[in-house]
């Protein structure tokens, strides 16, 4: 089948940050993105879990974002912004999408 | 005195404090048991609408009373004025630098109000009663000690920009709209709507705070526990002494302005617990966004850890009692 | 008139109301109050539980009505027929095509369980009796405007190949089986069964409702803050008008059905409600499997934006009015 | 015998057995009706909270029976013992291999707590007392039938080498912590405590447990479902038949050392129950660390497919028809 | 450690459908799959969340399939047989995997 | 931007070892992990669903672990250790991250 060459991005942030992270993504021209929820952790800020937890602070969520490879740049700038100062981790990897008009 | 230590012991054997013990115990055991996020949350949307409906209904009820703008008043001067005393105790006993001082002053002005529904039940178990419109106060304190906050970092700091979007966050957080919308909706439909709707939001009360109270010790000796672990040896002694000490600090402060604006006994004692108590979900969200260079360990650790099981226990007897002696209530 | 109006403003300032209004407002100012998705599941399974064992249980104690078979027959016809008229009135009002046009269609023909409870609330506080069946024919209401929909778009397209499985699932999705199976359990049980659960199912009610209202408040506030933002510059004023007109008739349909099988006043102010409501669980769902091209948020936005708070703020109070003048109840 | 049945049809018509065959018919039509995950852990952690705390409360009301030992002692007996009963039978009934007839056995050597509930509330409609200790013979139970079947893998095998971690594991899980808690604040609190949440912990509690066996039939049903289709045919007649036969087994062995410790008839019956139900929560993750070889979906379709409903419609009924006539209760 | 190269496909698709892809996906010869939830996202139809709702549409899950190489091809166009009239994204990623006889 | 190669490894493990394999990862030196919520899936041990489940058998969970090149093969031999005996599926994919001081 027709595939194409894609960038997968991967953002764990901070809960608090979800929505500035998905706004700087939105204008640095992205065009999509899904958020999934992350039950617990591990880093250097130590260990977490969402269990039993009522606020937003001491939860990490995750943000992939498909993008056209000649914008990954852009996004990580965009994202790098935001992430900067937080806990967070972004990674990326090379993947392929079916319907590339949608990227 | 006696009297305090038997409402202490009486307090420290109530359903709700040995519930909040239990988790403690359970988590600090490692046992496996635990709440659901999705479940933790909605029985905390249904305190924060059952609190604010019956204070918005007893309102109703009992008039407009010309202490409420004075009242409010008094629980911003405390929000906004808290965080400074907190700052400047914090810079003596502990070794926290000045961004870390001013994130744990913030959550100090701020209120927690799980603590606030425990003394409400409290006070009614005494048959004592309070003014409706202290779940107005508590709703107004949320917010201000977050700008103090930033304000003693920018002070010592370059100006630190405005984060964007961040003031309308904070005021319209969660607990805020839901606290002060369930009290106006009381207000508006009185005891009418509050009999229509009683069996929901006040009988079962006490029981859903008990399973609330489990969940919020599982939680603090979850953290207790990894904080002890932790790299940086958890917080350090000074830090826990702190914790205690401010909440009583917190206390004579709301005590002296509870009683100024001419409170009843009820009144001046959750005046009492709201600037005693340190916040620990709005303000920590906030601290994130606005802070994030200040270790979150650090004040979830002291606010839910030490501060809230100190006034959980021994905090609300004491207040009630001072407060009862002081009004003759 | 006056009457009407009266209903409306006591209406309007119910507990109920008022919650839904104060979802409405938090997320239409952008408030991070939310609900989770599991306890949102859980209050709908609660009312649908509770509603469904109360209808059975008041047809065990009332004995099987003649007119039970009449009624659901009505309910079908109304399930089936109303989605004609809403997509003639569609392709008249507005821009909308073919298959968005039936998609929106199969929704007012289908019910809103929700609406439904919030009326028999009303009715209670107004002594108001009603048939317990009225819930069988809830059920019934839910799926058979699906049918009506997709021979709308199959009429004018190449013949539909049904989707294999669909049925089943029409037929057999949660609300379907939940509710028809709680009418069947409270039938079962009686009066005795009631007793036994009813201070879970009777009186904590109206507060859960309270609580799911305003979570329908959030979310039909997120969907209209995010309609009016969309690309397409959200749905035109022809579609709101459909939404607050289409309503209205079907609920003169009912009134009709409803007179016509001889149910009481709150048979038949029930009857125009579930013809006046529109489907916002079940039917989307099947949409987005049988008629994947037509655009959601048109659907939604009409149904949970438009009609759900229309119905619960005025057209039920107006549903009742007439019912009570036209039967002398 | 009439009496037998009698009880068995008023049992199968209440609304708790309805409930659970409604989960059951629904999960086996397929239909998508579902409970979220975390509102059916916060139902069990509800109703483990509230059998606790009135167990517990009940204790404190009629003082601590000189015979709580000699029970809790029964049910550590049957607790190890039962397993080997089971192995056999299976060994000797079925083609399962050891290890899987040592995860099953464990299933019946522990305890099914949603069953000992059900048990209760039957007892409770029909006033019968029994006592409120039997909530700790039900913890004591949870564990000790995982030891006897580690020892029959073992014995068999290699020495397994004890899984660092799994003891602590076990005996902390979170349904032992959480009903021993809440019954040890049920006997400090006492009567006292009891009427202060009894609106949440009592009177709700049937309609609660109704919602949880709709849950528990829904599961129940997705598993029969898929074990039917399953590659391996799903379990065998033989074991069908011991899912059937060790309950009556078990229950004999309750009765014999219920009526031996000198139980009431209420008392006797809950032995009874402990000793024939199966456990579907605890013992099946604790096997998924322990014996991971043994597959999962035997046990799981055993304790929660064949023996959970078998005790709820029948078993319970005879169980409590037996003590009754033994004791003269 | 000894692994085999494998291709991870992750499919976002709409939660109504969930049950059509995951049947096509077994006809295809798929050995296993793992469904993930999914808190919102944001694409051409719109952003969305699921806080608060009930119903399952306009909701979306993730399924992930990992599998053998030279299956890639029948895997994708019954996934694209059910995806295509329908909200979705589809993206692969080459992997390794441990124990490839799973595959 | 600048980004540094290195490895996704994502783990799908039953719920009730969850501890186990994260506490054997940090020992083998992994300095962080995410856990993700698992809906459902299908594998050589059937099709099972988290729906109205209370126990955690017969659930799972993923772990997900971003990680030095050079350090895969160690935490693939401690992670196959616990996922052995178990139903488990473990995947690794080539990918880019930000900050590689923090891995
Ligand atoms: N190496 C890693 N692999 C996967 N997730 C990680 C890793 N490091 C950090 N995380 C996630 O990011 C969160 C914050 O990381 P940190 O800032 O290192 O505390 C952790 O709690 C994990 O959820
Ligand atoms: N570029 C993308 N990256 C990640 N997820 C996406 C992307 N585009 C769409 N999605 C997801 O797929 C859903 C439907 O996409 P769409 O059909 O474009 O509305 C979105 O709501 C997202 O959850
Ligand atoms: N090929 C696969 N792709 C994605 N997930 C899988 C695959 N095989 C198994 N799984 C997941 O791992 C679980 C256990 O697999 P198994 O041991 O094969 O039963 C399944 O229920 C799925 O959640
Ligand atoms: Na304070
Ligand atoms: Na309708
Ligand atoms: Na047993």
């Amino acid at each position: 089948m027709q595939t194409h060459t894609a960038k997968r991005v991967e953002i764990v942030i901070e809960a608090p940050l979800e929505r500035r992270l998905t706004e700087v993504l939105t204008k640095a021209g992205v065009t999509g993105f899904t958020v999934l929820p992350v039950l617990g952790g591990s880093g250097r800020s130590g260990r977490w879990s969402r269990e039993g937890q009522v606020g937003r602070a001491g939860g990490m969520v995750i943000v992939i974002c498909l993008i056209r490879p000649d914008r990954l740049d852009s996004l990580l700038e965009a994202a790098f912004a935001v992430v900067e100062r937080h806990i967070g981790v972004v990674s990326v990897t090379d993947c392929e999408v079916l319907r590339a008009e949608r990227f | 005195m006696t009297d305090i230590l038997t409402l202490a012991a009486s307090n420290l054997l109530s359903p709700i404090i040995l519930s909040f013990a239990l988790g403690l115990f359970a988590a600090l055991a490692r046992s496996e048991l635990s709440v659901p996020e999705a479940a933790a949350k909605a029985l905390s949307l249904y305190l924060l609408f059952a609190i604010g409906f019956k204070g918005g209904a007893s309102v109703a009820a009992h008039g407009i009373d010309g202490r409420l703008m004075a009242a409010v008043g008094a629980g911003l001067v405390l929000s906004f004025g808290l965080p400074f005393i907190a700052f400047a105790l914090l810079r003596v006993m502990t070794n926290l630098g000045r961004i870390d001082a001013a994130a744990v002053a913030a959550h100090y002005g701020s209120v927690s109000i799980v603590t606030f529904v425990a003394a409400t039940s409290v006070l009614e178990s005494r048959a004592i009663a309070a003014e409706g419109y202290m779940v107005a106060v508590a709703a107004a304190m949320e917010a201000p000690a977050i700008l103090s906050a930033l304000w003693l970092v920018a002070r010592g700091n370059r100006a630190a920009s405005p984060e964007p979007g961040l003031w309308r966050e904070i005021l319209l957080n969660g607990s805020i709209v839901l606290l002060t919308g369930a009290f106006v909706i009381g207000m508006i439909t009185g005891e009418k709507g509050l009999a229509e709707i009683s069996s929901f939001i006040v009988a079962p009360f006490k029981g859903v705070l008990c399973l609330f109270l489990l969940d919020m010790g599982l939680v603090a000796g979850r953290g207790l526990r990894d904080a002890r672990g932790s790299a940086g040896g958890g917080i350090g002694l000074g830090a826990v002494l702190f914790g205690l000490v401010m909440p009583l600090i917190g206390s004579m402060a709301g005590l002296a302005l509870g009683l100024a604006v001419g409170l009843s006994a009820g009144g001046v004692a959750l005046m009492m617990v709201l600037a005693a108590s340190a916040s620990y979900i709005a303000v920590p969200a906030a601290m994130r966004v606005a802070l994030p260079e200040a270790n979150p360990s650090i004040y979830l650790t002291l606010s839910l850890g030490v501060t809230f099981p100190f006034n959980l226990i021994l905090g609300i007897p004491i207040y009630v009692a001072v407060a009862q002696a002081l009004t003759g209530g």
